[in-house]
Order: C-alpha cells, then structure tokens, then sequence
C-alpha cells in the first residue's frame, strides 16, 4: 500500500521531469523547426502539390492529375536535360575523387612544399563559381582564349569550346573538377590521417609493397569518406548551375543544360510554374533516392567500426 | 630506390600545383595589366590598377561589398545561435519526436534550399522580403549541415565535463554556455569557414530573388557587370572577378592552416 | 510620386550611365517624379526579372522589355494598353515611326511606346576589303555576293588556321532575329499577327537557316558552331571578322573603338532586302497606380522626345524613334560627318516587325535552340525547323 | 556533520544493471571505499549520491538534509572523475575556479581561494597551463584543487587514479588520504583496485552485481571475508580456494602456505613468478591450482614434488552453495 | 640459429633522443625484455631491430646475417605492436593470414596454417568477426596470431599487454610466455613494467636515456642493481635509498628491514599501508622517508617511534655521485 502510494509520487515527479525536458528541447529547437518546414519541407509539399495543378497565368489553377508529368515525359528538352546531367555526373564525381584521392596522398607524406601544395590544389575551391566562370569562360573563347592560343602556339587549329556540343560539356566538367576536387581532397587528408601508422609499419614488416598496402588497406578503410564524398559531389552534380548562368546559359541547342538550370529557366524565363514544380519533384525525388541508397543500402557494408 | 619514387612523385605534385594556380595566376595577370596583354605575355608588360579603378567606376562594387558583408554575417550570426540550440537539443535531450524530427533536419542536407528556387521564391514574397538582403539568408538560417556538425561535436563532449559543470553548479544554459559551445570551437570555426565561403559565393539564389543595387550581393554583382551583351573589356571583367574574390581568397591564404586544420579536426564526413 | 523601371542592356558602351544620365535629368525637370532606373541584364534577364517581381507581389510600375514580349504581358494581365492613360494622347501616339508601332499594336489597343530600337545591320571593315582587293564602298547587297565577297575576305595564317573571317552572325541569345532576317529576305513571315501561329518550317525559312550553315560548312567564311552574340562585337573590332550582322544599337561602341574604317549597310537581299526590327519598348504595368501610370506617361513621353531620342541614338546607336529626332539640329550635324548612323533607319522601309507570340520567351528559346543544333552539324536545317515548329505548336495550341 | 546516508535506494534501468535496495553509511569525516568489479554499481552508487541519477526508491541524506530528489548543483558536494573531467580550454587557474564562478563568488574572493588551494595541491606555479600541457599527476591535482575549492564538506570520487601508471597512483593515493584527513573531508571512494582499497579507506564496501557483498574496515575484508566472493575479490594473488568435504570450500591465502618437508600435501610446481621480494609458486593440487608465496628468489624448477602445508588458523570455509563465510570457519579440518 | 646481435648502434633526431651506441645480444629461443622509463629509447631500439628505422651507424645481425640494411620485410621477423595494429576493414582470419597472402603463399597452405594457428591462440570460433568486434585480449591474440603464423625465427613486441586490464594482463603475459618457449621464438619485449619484465624474462635490460643501465637475468637486477638507478627502478615499493658517510648512499629492500626492539636505528612511523598479505610503514628516518614491509596487518599508529634494523648482506652501496654499484657493496656499515 504504502509502496504503491509512493510509487506513484515518483512516477508523477517522473513524468513531471519529462514533460519539463520535452518543453524545453522543443522550444530550443523551434527557431531551426520553423524555418526548415518553411523553407525545406514546407516546399517540398507545395511543389508536389504544383505539380499536379495547371498553370494559371492569370486566373486560377485546377486540379489536372497526371498531365504535367505526361507533358514532361513528351519534352525532348527534359530528357536531354536528364541525359546531360547523369553524363556530367558521370564525369566530374569519379575524376574529381580520384584526383582528390591522389592529391591527398601527395599531401599526406613528407613532401618538399607540402603547405604549398595543400594550398593551391584547396583555393579554387573558395572562390565563386560566378568568378571561376568568368575565367574559365575566357580560356575557352575561341580564337584568342588561352586554350585556343596554346592548341595554336603547337601547331593545331583553334575550336569553338563551348560553341560546340561535342566539346561544351567536357569544357563545364574540367572547370567543374578543378574547382570541387581540392575540397574533396581535405576529406580524403582528414580520413588519411586517422589510419594509424603502425599499419603502414606492421603491412611493411610482412612485405607488403606501398602500392598492396594502399590497394589492400589504405584504399578500403577510405571507402567510407569515398562514400560520403561520392553522395556529396553527386549532390551537388545536380545542384551546381551556376556557371551556366555566366557560360552557357545551358546551350548550344541545351547541350550543357543540366536539371536544375532548366527548372529556373521554365520558372522565371518562361514564367510555367507548374511545370517547373513538375521538373522539381523529378529533382527532389533523384535526390531522395542518392540519400536512400547511402542510408538503406550503402551505410551498412561500409562501415568498419 | 625509395628515394627516386619519391623524387617523381614530388615533381608529379608541383606541377600539378601549377596547373591548378594556373586559372587564378592568370586572372591575376590579365586584372593586372593594360587590355593589350591580356591574352600575351611579356614580362615586360606595364603594371597597372587601372582595370580596378574602371571597374569600380562603372558598377557599384562599394555597395556590392556591403552587402555581401552584411548577408554571410547575419546568415552565419542566425546559423550559429540557430544551430546551436537545436544540435544542443538534440545531443543531449531525449524527448519526444527526436529521432522523426532529426531525421527531418537530415532532409535538407540532401534536398538543400537552393534546389527549392521556386517554392522558396514564393514563400518569401509570400513574406512580402524580395528584393532584400534578409531574403537571400532566410532559406539557409537553420542549417541542417550545421546542426549535424554541432550535434556530433556535441554528442563527443564527455559526459563528465557536463556532469563536473553541473556539479559545479551550472544550470542548462550554463552547461551549453560554459562548456558545449567554448568545446565547439574548432567545428565552429570550420562551420563558419564553409558557411562564409558559401554564401560569398552563392548566386543563383540571389540573382533570383534580388532586382536592385540595394540587395545584390558581389556575385549577382559581378554577373550583372560581366554580361557578354555588354560587350565590357575583357581585362575590366578580370579586375571585377578578382575584386569579388579577393577578401575570400585573402582570408584563406592568411588563414590556410587553420582553415585545412579545423575543417580536417571538426571530422566533417 | 515614386516609379521603378527595369531595363536591359544588349549591346557594348556605357549604356547604364546614359541612362541614369537621362533619369536623373528628368528627375531635374519634373522634380515630383522620382523614377528608380535598375538595370536587369538583357532581354531575357529583364524580362524574367519584371515577371518575377511582379508575381512577388513587387511589380516595376513601367519598364523596358522586348517589343515582342507584348502577349506575353497581355496574357499575364500585367500590362494597361497605353492609349488609356490620360495623357497618352493621339498625335503623340502617331509621332513614331509606323515600322516601330508595329509590334505594339494589338487588338486596336496600343500597349507599349517604342525606345530602344533598331534593324539589324551589316557592319564591315573597309580596310579588311581594301586588304583583299574588294571596294571599300561597295559592301554585298545579296546572298551571293555576301558569300562570295567573304570567301575573299577570310584570311588564313601560315599554318593555315583563319586569322579572319569573312562574315559572322551571332546566334546565341538573338540567333531567331538573325534568322528572322534571312527569311524576310527570302519572302518568308515567320508567324501571324495573332500570335499563335509559326512557320518555322516553311521551306522558305528552312531555305534561309540553309543559306546561314552553309556559310560555316560549305563555304567556310563563317566559324563553325554557336557564334556568340556578347563578343562577336569585340571580335570585329580586333579583325577577327571582316563582316558582321548585329543590331544598329551597337553602333556606336564600334564607333568609339574601331582603329580602322568600316562601314554599316543595309543587309543583303535575297528575294528582296529586309530586318525585323528589334529591341525595346515602354510598357506601363497594371499594378502601377493611376498616378504612377499618369507619371509613367510623362516620363515615356519625356524620355522619347525628339531632343532625348536623338541625344539616345547618338549615344548608343539605335534608331531615333521618331522623325522628327531626325529633324533636330544635333542629329543633323551627327550624320554629316557619320552617315552610317542613317542605314539602320532607312531600312525601315524594308522591315518587318520583329517575331512575336504568346509564349515568347519559350519560342525564342526553341527558335535558338533549333538554330544552333543546325549551325553545329548536329541536326540538318529541315529536321531542326521541323523539331521547332512541333515543340511550338505543342505550347501554341493553347493560344488558339 | 555531513555523514552520507543511503538508505534502500534502487536503481535500474528497466530492470536490470543499476543498484538494488542498497543501504550503507558513510561516518563524517571518514573514506568510505566502494569496491567491486566492473559493472557491479560503483559507479551508480556514486551518482546516486551526487544526484546525476536519480533514485527509483530509497532516500538519500547528506549531514542529515534529505537531498533525494536536488539537483547536484544543491547537494553541496563536490566531485572527482576517473577522467578528471578538466575543461580543455580553461587553464588550471579557470578550472579550480570553474564552480565558484558559476555560483557567482566575487572576484576577490575567488583569487584568494585559489591560492590557498593551488598551494594545497602543488599548483602555483601552472596555473596559467591548459590541462593538454599537464602530466597525468598534475591534470589530477587540479581535479582535486577543483573539488576542494568548493568546501564542500563531500567529496565524491569516481576512480580518480586509474589513468595512471603505477608509481603515480601509489603518490597520488597517499597524497589523496592525507588531503582528506587533513581537511575532514566526507569522502566516497569509487575503485576496483583492491589495493586501492585497502590501503585508503577507513571503511571498504565491496559490491556485487548491484547489492553489497560486504560492509567493513579493510582488515576484516581480507581477515574474515563474508563470502567466497570476497575472499578471491581481495588478495594477489588471491585466496585459494579448493572443494572440501560436506558441501563446503576451503580457502588459504598464498601467504599462509608454506612448503614442508613432510606430512605436506602434495603438489607439483607448474611454474614460478618471481617477482623481487617474494615468488609465487603455481603448484598443481590434484588438478586444482595452488598459488604460494615465497619470499625471495625461489629456484624450483617446473615438474618439482613439493609438500604444501599451513596452519589451522589461516583456514576460511564457505558454503559451497550459497558461497557464505561458515561459522567458527577457522576451526575445523 | 637466430640470435639477434645489436652493436654499438646509434640512431638519434638531431642529436635528441633515440639511443646511443647501444650493444646487447639476445640468444637464440629466449625472451628478452627491453625495460625502462617513458622515452627512454626501447620502441627506438626495437624499431631499429625491426628495420621501421634506419641506424645512424652500427650493425645488427639476425641469426648471424647482416641485416643493417635491409628492409622490414627481408629481416625474417614478426612484430607485435602496441595497439596490435589491426586492419579494421579485414576479419580475423584476413589479419592472420595477411602476411602470407603478400608473400603469395598459396591458398592450401594458408588455410592450414591458419587452422593451426588459430587453435594456439583460442580463435578459431571468432575467425569471421571483424576487429571491432572483439574485446581486448581477443585483439591481442589475433596479434599474436599474425606474429606466429610467419613462423619467423624472431617475434618483436613492443608494450603489447599496455592496453589491458590488471587481469587480462597477467593472464596474456602467461599465455605469451609459454608460446615463446613452446616454439622456441627468440623474443624481444618492451615494456616500462618491471612486474611484467620480471615475471617473463629470460634477460632484461634496463635502459635510461638512450644507453643501456644494466643487462641481466630478472633477479640479478633484483639482487645486485648495478646502479642506483636500477634499485630504484625495480622492486614495489622501491629500495630505500638513504644518504650514507664518504659519498656513498646505502640501499637496503623495504622486505629486509625489520623493527627492531633495541639498538635499531630510531624511526617515527609516518603512516602505514595495509594490503591484505602485508604491510608497509613508512618511517621518518632524520627527514628521509624509509618504507618497511612487514608480514600481515600491522597496527602501528602514526608518529608511534619505533627502531629499525637490517642484516648486513643486504646492504647495497653506490656512490652518490656516478650512481654506480660500489664493488663489495654488501659488506660495511
Ligand atoms: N545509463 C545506463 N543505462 C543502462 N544501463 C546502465 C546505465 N548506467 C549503468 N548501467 C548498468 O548498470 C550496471 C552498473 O553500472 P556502473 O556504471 O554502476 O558499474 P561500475 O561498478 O561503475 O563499473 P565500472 O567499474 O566498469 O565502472 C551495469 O550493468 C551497467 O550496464
Ligand atoms: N620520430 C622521432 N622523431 C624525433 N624524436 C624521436 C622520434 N622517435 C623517438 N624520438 C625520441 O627518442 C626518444 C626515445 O623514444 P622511444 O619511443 O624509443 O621511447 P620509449 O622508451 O619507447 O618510450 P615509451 O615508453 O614512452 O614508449 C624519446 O626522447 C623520443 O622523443
Ligand atoms: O540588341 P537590340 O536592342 O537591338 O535588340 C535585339 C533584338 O530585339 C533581338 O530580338
Ligand atoms: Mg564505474
Ligand atoms: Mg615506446
């Protein structure tokens, strides 16, 4: 009796000290919860929303089901704008890791200037894309550009770099790997820099060479900063448009148009919001599915410790 | 033997190095020298300003500076107080809804404002904010990457320290006061670091909801001025480039090894 | 009363400062009128600048938009036809030029007031054509002879890489003007006056686009792939291109910084000479309150009047939009000792309103698109004028 | 004044780890050693006391104030951990200080202070050093400046010396006892070192999977262990312990054995540990291990027949069952 | 067949550090244990002998071959390393066998010997769980597993129990121990505690400042310390050292002192510490402290004034100045 008298005293005191720290947590986290459901999730929804409304220039939009994403899927520029993007993505992430990788290594060990050299393959990585555009939109200009001046200083012809399709692309990823793989490449020098060294010491007592060591040991324990990086730079492969603006503006005939250029370009060019939304959640949903894959599936056989 | 490996390796680096410096030394170069040399080298070539001064001159650039200023810091003022509370709540509290609400954060480390341009656009006129330099930070005041840096410097705190301080008398606020935040300091200076250098340089958000002088920031700045419609010298464009970039670029090479330090001591990854 | 105006820049020289010259004069002599002038980048930029903000909920009260972007506007609701404003009377109304009212004009109603305007004109290096044995006054008056003349013009280095073209047309940002161009001279109207109907794909228009790949891949007188409209100026200044096609608004940054002579010309003819004219005009917003539209007005009428229209044309290059700027004592003396000032006005007679539709900003983009994937080999002209006209339609069909 | 009252305080974590129904007190101004194994509730203990965790049931007073349900910051207690748990980026000076600025004590007051307590602990000459410049000796000095400066008459510490090397933690341990004799401190003692234990406390509380094995003064633990769990806890090597008749174990420290030239019982060394001033001698006891100890160095060689033999005095008998200490277990054979 | 011989090797940073023309050899199948203070240059010369760093000058032969020169991996040897070096990323079998699969010894082999040595250690049930996965003195077999399976002739181990607990510690250095002398590896040890040097070793040598102090059989050092440093060095508690006539200093075991009725040297009795088996008191003798073992509890009360005496064959002299061992030491007084 008396136990149970007591017991329910404490349970009250109990409850009483949970509800005080559910309160406080909760008004700690209110400013961070009002603004991420309003500018991130609250988004997400209305976009979803849009996308299944009809566009009202001028008066008001319906409910229209499925034809937006009916209209998307007939809109060549969409698919080759999706096209564009998985190539790009294909072509900076591995490059801009590998290099990453092989930088951060040189930059590991005892190398003569090592500070020199961490600097420089870090600084294009802190300046603006817009600036980094502006320069690398020169080396590309046809006919007097650095690269044209240099192709002619040996003898070959000049080329239309960003004028061409052929060529536009590629142009866009070498700019894009020079400036994302000195970021990647302090990941790879942070996770480098955790592998205890008596492993190099106790692989090179049983005679493993430096390349087995890094092939064998080095590179697997890497695997979970070359996945965090990978998500990252396939991330932003899809996030990152603003050189476009300055080089491109997506063409010739959008063959360096990528996904999200596109989305700003029917939204505020061509003023169709709703098949904006419609392209967004095409992006959101890309996006989601990256973050799953690393969560449901990645996480799990990566992971040592 | 090793050491010959070693040789090739380190001449394989540098020249590496130079190609990578190679864009900026060109920018250097051309902002730095009379129009006729921008596309030839000659080490003869006459220095000058006067690409900056024409520049400075024909854009706002003054004007572009301040609000720049103004906007990485009251988006790393908001990030900061903002990110600290909420990866203090979540580090330490267990309450209701952690787990569904901290994976909901986790939402915008994935799917980050600046894809939501639309819907965002929206809601801030919806504010009736276009065109101030309050509505290019807001989208990114609660940072989920912030928080979940915080949170982990946090969740890494000892529990000791927080038990001796409350020993000592410390109430929760004094705890995250005295002890939490003076133990971030290094995530807090790498969180700063990403966050300055991301919002000097961030610009399609920008363009999108700034229209005036008033509110544009350098980047949108430097877009406006180097439009190829208007045809401006190729030597004035570099100057403006390496205007906009300069107080980053400066603040890195005077602050590299910290920068490199804290970014690879906070753990980000 | 307060007033924001954006406007675009789309061509070289210090276009910004003329016209905060111009506001702040007028701010002078109408001292309770205050007009903000932004400048939003080009075309393209302003208008999605105007678009954006006013679906913000923060509508610019007049601005300087594409002439053509008229239905746009009108579908948008965001625009009052100018002739309703009290002020905005008739003989003011029928002071411009008929060419330049053209793209304003529609459903009886006028909507927009011409300013920043002009043909497209074909700019040439008289010493480049003394160079390679050509007549400094006489420049190409057709197809042929364009081709031909440029063949002689291109100028190649030792290791036989083009030092100098012969002729460049831009098509990025504007490529459908240019192609615009060369279908009127081929005797092809590129859309209807309600614009909700192309022919992109008429073989007259396919002809045209034909004639201009050729030019890069037959005759080799022209750069292969995109050429860009914000530099090609520059490349003529430097003598990279002995001809080229650009609006007159250029004109007088060539002008100020050409160390060599050239000369301006009508464009050559095919069936017959012709442009589309081009550029800007006023439009007042909606939004805009009576008064601000009444300020509007007095503002237009300001900034077009024939002292300011000529002071402008001289200072950009553009067409002064009224006779009577031709009149004034100013531009009297400018065109003595600068007659090329005067080709791009006398090839009114010849032009055509510049294309204009519902969807605007998408068709160009269409337009452009198809223009380049030609110009770049990727597609034959005939598959990517077909691919044009069908992906217009698709968005047209609503407007019918 | 301050004596600490546990009185039937419970613990657990749905159940289960934690402490259950635990009461002991702790006399004013003595050590009080609570001893155990890993995961046997020192350490909950301990919190309970200093108000980190809060008690299921049960009270707690402290100099005769009913402190169950106050925060710690109102216990008045003051507290060491097995990490030291010194602010990294406060230096010494900061640390010591840590709690007295936190409660607002005037800059006067708080200077003088410390220098009478960085004199205490030997620190006056590094109070301007981060805790990361400090050696393992001094980072604990300033562990115990800080729980000192506060007065409180508790002292609360959670194995204060484990992060160190041995010969630290033989200064330290003599260093600590002083301290607290010296000020009169109330002070609970948390380690699983049992030489710790005995060397220290005034009163040693071995505990056991969440309950008090045994409550006593160090000699009575290692003399008259409670139970077979004491007795192989204290003592290194520890006792023997060999299966006997009726049900019972027999128990003889290593000590108390000694090598016979007759009437011994036989043994077969297994091998020798010399550690200085004495041996121990693994010998094997049909199939069960005895361990000897012998003083000096002992050269017998692995596979020798000894004889083991030792007096009745030294023998503890438990139950084997229910491991209880049998009555008048010195008896007997 | 596979002595190791280090002569007059020096390796040093700058002149900092390292060691100094250290000359010692270590026979063929026996474990030799490399004892001495924090930095006092046992990894060094452990690292020298493994080939992890280069000698400055001096040579070091393996089994009678000159290995100066070559690579870690030509020495034929098998190193264990403080924190065991694991690959996280590879199963227990993978570490084990990781050695062979580089040297490329084919699958059959591999897998058998790795049977084999997966029994001598206990891990055959634990062969698929990744490091992570075990506890302490699991990783520490695996360890030894990659250490044995090379069946190099040579085995270096460098502080290997240090991250142990006091039990598991003294359970592995048995289990190390018998596998040394079970397949006859010629082991060198390091370790700064000399309860584990004593315990394991056929040879210790004890190192100070880069140079070697004494080179020895583990009661040699016990019994005869060649120096003061040495006394000092081993034995808990120390010896006592106490300030004798014509520059000399008298040493004398705490277990060899004994209280004494009469004519022994006037003490007070400072505190005492009691650990079950024994005691030690720790006397003031004219301002130096002298600590006394004595067998059992002892109740002496501080400042009680008691006498003590030694006999004197267990006297040790060294001079004050050079430290060193004063021949015919255990004569005088
Ligand atoms: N916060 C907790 N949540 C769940 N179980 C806990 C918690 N704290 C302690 N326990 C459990 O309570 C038991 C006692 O833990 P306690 O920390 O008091 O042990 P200890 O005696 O201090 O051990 P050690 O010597 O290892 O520090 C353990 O079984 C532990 O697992
Ligand atoms: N790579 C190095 N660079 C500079 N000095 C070094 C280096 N390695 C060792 N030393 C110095 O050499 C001396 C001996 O170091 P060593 O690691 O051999 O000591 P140790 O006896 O193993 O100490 P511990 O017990 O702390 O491991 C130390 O003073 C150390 O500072
Ligand atoms: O460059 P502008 O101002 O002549 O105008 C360009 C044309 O209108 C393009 O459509
Ligand atoms: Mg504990
Ligand atoms: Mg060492």
């Amino acid at each position: 009796m008396v136990s149970a008298v007591m017991s329910a005293v404490e349970s009250k005191a109990i409850r009483r000290r949970n509800w005080q720290t559910n309160i406080n947590a909760w008004l700690l986290l209110l400013p961070a919860v009002v603004l991420l459901a309003a500018f991130t999730h609250y988004p997400i929804l209305s976009t979803i929303y849009h996308s299944f409304h009809s566009l009202s220039r001028g008066g008001t939009s319906e409910f229209v089901g499925l034809e937006n994403y009916t209209f998307m899927l007939e809109d060549d520029v969409f698919w080759q704008v999706l096209r564009n993007n998985i190539i790009f993505a294909l072509a900076t992430v591995p490059t801009s890791i590998g290099l990453a990788l092989l930088m951060a290594v040189w930059v590991d060990k005892k190398m003569a200037g090592r500070s020199f050299l961490r600097l420089a393959f870090f600084t294009p990585t802190v300046l603006p894309m817009i600036a980094v555009a502006n320069i690398w939109l020169f080396f590309y200009t046809p006919g007097y550009g650095l690269l044209d001046q240099f192709l002619k200083s040996l003898g070959f012809s000049g080329h239309n770099w960003l004028g061409d399709p052929s060529t536009v692309m590629s142009c866009l990823a070498v700019m894009v790997v020079w400036k994302e793989a000195g970021f990647f490449m302090i990941f790879y020098l942070a996770a480098l820099q955790t592998i205890p060294p008596e492993l190099k010491e106790a692989a090179q007592v049983e005679g493993a060479s430096r390349w087995y060591f890094f092939r064998r040991v080095t590179l697997p324990l890497l695997m979970p900063t070359t996945l965090f990086i990978s998500i990252n730079a396939l991330i932003n492969s899809f996030k990152l448009v603003d050189q476009l603006v300055i080089m491109t503006k997506g063409g010739p005939n959008n063959a360096s148009s990528l996904l999200l250029y596109y989305i700003y370009e029917v939204a505020f060019t061509f003023q169709d919001t709703a098949f904006a939304a419609t392209l967004t959640v095409t992006l959101i949903a890309i996006l989601a599915g990256v973050a799953l894959t690393k969560f449901v599936y990645l996480d799990r056989r990566i992971h040592y410790q | 033997m090793r050491q010959k490996d070693h040789s090739v390796e380190t001449i394989a680096a540098w020249a590496l190095a130079l190609l990578w410096l190679l864009p900026l030394a060109y920018s250097l170069w051309s902002a730095f020298h009379p129009s006729e040399y921008a596309t030839r080298f000659d080490l003869t070539a006459p220095l000058t300003l006067d690409n900056f001064v024409r520049a400075w001159n024909q854009a706002p650039f003054a004007r572009y500076y301040l609000n720049t200023l103004m906007l990485v810091t009251m988006v790393l003022a908001c990030q900061l107080v903002i990110a600290t509370l909420a990866a203090y709540a979540f580090a330490r509290f267990k309450f209701f809804g952690r787990d569904v609400l901290f994976a909901l954060v986790l939402v915008q480390l994935m799917i980050m404002p600046d894809v939501l341009i639309v819907e965002n656009y929206r809601v801030i006129s919806g504010l009736n904010l276009l065109d101030t330099i309050p509505a290019i930070g807001l989208p990114y005041f609660a940072s989920a990457f912030g928080i979940f840096l915080l949170r982990q410097t946090f969740k890494g705190v000892p529990n000791e320290l927080v038990e001796a301080a409350r020993v000592e008398g410390a109430s929760s606020f004094g705890v995250l006061w005295r002890v939490f935040v003076p133990l971030g300091k290094t995530t807090y200076i790498a969180f700063g670091l990403v966050s300055v250098s991301y919002h000097w340089n961030n610009f399609l958000w920008p363009l999108i909801v700034t229209n005036s002088v008033e509110s544009r920031p350098l980047t949108v700045g430097l877009a406006v001025f180097g439009a190829p419609e208007t045809g401006v010298d190729w030597s004035v464009i570099t100057a403006a480039t390496v205007m906009t970039m300069a107080p980053l670029l400066l603040a890195f090479l005077l602050f590299q090894k910290q920068f490199v330090q804290s970014f690879m001591r906070a753990g980000i990854r | 009363v307060d007033l924001t105006m954006y406007y675009p820049v789309a061509v070289g020289g210090p276009v910004t400062k003329v016209i905060d010259d111009m506001v702040q004069q007028f701010h002078k002599e109408n001292p309770d009128i205050k007009v903000e002038s932004v400048y939003a980048g080009n075309y393209t930029d302003t208008m999605t600048k105007a678009m954006t903000a006013m679906k913000g909920g923060q509508p610019p009260q007049l601005s300087v938009l594409f002439s053509t972007d008229l239905f746009t506007l009108m579908d948008e609701k965001a625009i009052v036809p100018i002739d309703e404003i009290p002020g905005a009377d008739k003989e003011w109304l029928n002071s411009f030029y008929p060419a330049f009212m053209e793209n304003g004009r529609v459903e009886g109603k006028t909507w927009s007031i011409p300013f920043q305007r002009s043909t497209i004109v074909l700019y040439y290096n008289k010493d480049a054509f003394k160079e390679a044995g050509l007549d400094p006054e006489k420049p190409p008056t057709t197809w042929a002879e364009m081709a031909e003349m440029s063949k002689k013009l291109v100028k190649k280095d030792a290791s036989g890489n083009v030092s100098r073209w012969g002729v460049e047309i831009p098509s990025t940002g504007y490529g459908y003007w240019m192609l615009q161009a060369l279908a009127i001279e081929n005797g092809q109207k590129l859309m209807n006056e309600a614009g909700n109907q192309v022919s992109f794909n008429a073989p007259k228009t396919v002809e045209a686009l034909q004639y201009w790949v050729d030019l890069a891949a037959k005759e080799g007188v022209m750069p292969k792939g995109a050429v860009e409209w914000g530099t090609l100026r520059t490349d003529f200044l430097e003598g990279k291109t002995a001809m080229m096609w650009h609006t007159t608004g250029n004109l007088t940054a060539v002008k100020e910084a050409a160390k060599f002579n050239f000369g301006v010309a009508m464009l050559p003819a095919k069936e017959r000479r012709g442009s589309p004219t081009g550029g800007g005009n006023f439009y007042v917003f909606k939004s805009a309150s009576p008064e601000q539209q009444q300020a509007a007005v007095k503002f237009i009428k300001w900034m077009t009047a024939p002292e300011r229209a000529a002071d402008w044309s001289i200072k950009t290059g553009y067409v002064a939009v009224t006779p009577a700027a031709y009149e004034t004592e100013v531009m009297k003396n400018y065109v003595k000792d600068f007659p090329q000032a005067l080709v791009a006005r006398d090839q009114l007679e010849h032009a055509v309103a510049e294309l204009s539709v519902h969807e605007n900003g998408r068709i160009y983009k269409i337009m452009n698109d198809a223009i380049q994937s030609a110009l770049t080999g990727a597609q034959t002209p005939q598959e990517a004028l077909d691919g044009a006209q069908k992906q217009s339609e698709r968005f047209l069909s609503r407007y019918k | 004044m301050s004596e600490i009252v546990v009185n039937a305080v419970s613990r657990t974590w749905g159940g289960v780890g934690g402490v259950n129904r635990i009461s002991f007190k702790a006399d004013a101004g003595t050590l009080l050693v609570l001893l155990g194994p890993s995961g046997c509730g020192k350490s909950t203990t301990l919190r309970l006391i200093a108000g980190l965790e809060e008690v299921d049931s049960g009270t707690i007073t402290i100099g005769g104030r009913d402190v169950t349900h106050l925060s710690p910051a109102q216990r008045n207690i003051s507290m060491v951990f097995q990490s030291y748990a010194l602010f990294p980026h406060l230096n010494v000076a900061e640390n010591i200080i840590f709690g007295l600025k936190v409660r607002g004590v005037g800059r006067g007051e708080r200077d003088e202070r410390l220098k009478k307590v960085a004199d205490i602990v030997g620190l006056s000459h590094l109070l301007e050093r981060k805790p990361s410049q400090l050696s393992g000796g001094q980072r604990q000095r300033v562990a115990l400046g800080r729980a000192i400066i506060a007065e409180a008459p508790v002292c609360l510490m959670d194995e204060p010396l484990s992060n160190l090397d041995a010969k630290l933690r033989h200064e330290m341990r003599t260093e600590i006892r002083s301290l607290q004799q010296r000020l009169g401190m109330t002070m609970v003692y948390v380690t699983h070192d049992q030489t710790e234990a005995m060397t220290m406390a005034d009163r040693v509380i071995l505990m056991r999977d969440g309950h008090i094995e045994q409550n006593g003064a160090p000699h009575e633990l290692y003399n008259e262990p409670a139970s077979d769990f004491t007795a192989r806890f204290i003592g290194t090597p520890p006792m023997n312990l060999i299966s006997w008749h009726d049900g019972s174990v027999l128990g003889v420290r290593p000590e108390h054995i000694s090598l016979v030239e007759s009437n011994g019982i036989p043994a077969t060394v297994q091998a020798v540990e010399y550690l200085g001033a004495d041996s121990i001698i693994l010998c094997d006891v049909k199939g069960e291990t005895v361990s000897v100890r012998q003083t000096g160095y002992c050269s017998l060689p692995a596979g020798a027949q000894v004889g083991l033999g030792w007096q009745n005095r030294h023998i503890h008998l438990f139950d084997r069952d229910s491991g209880k200490r049998r009555v008048g277990s010195t008896l007997a054979q």
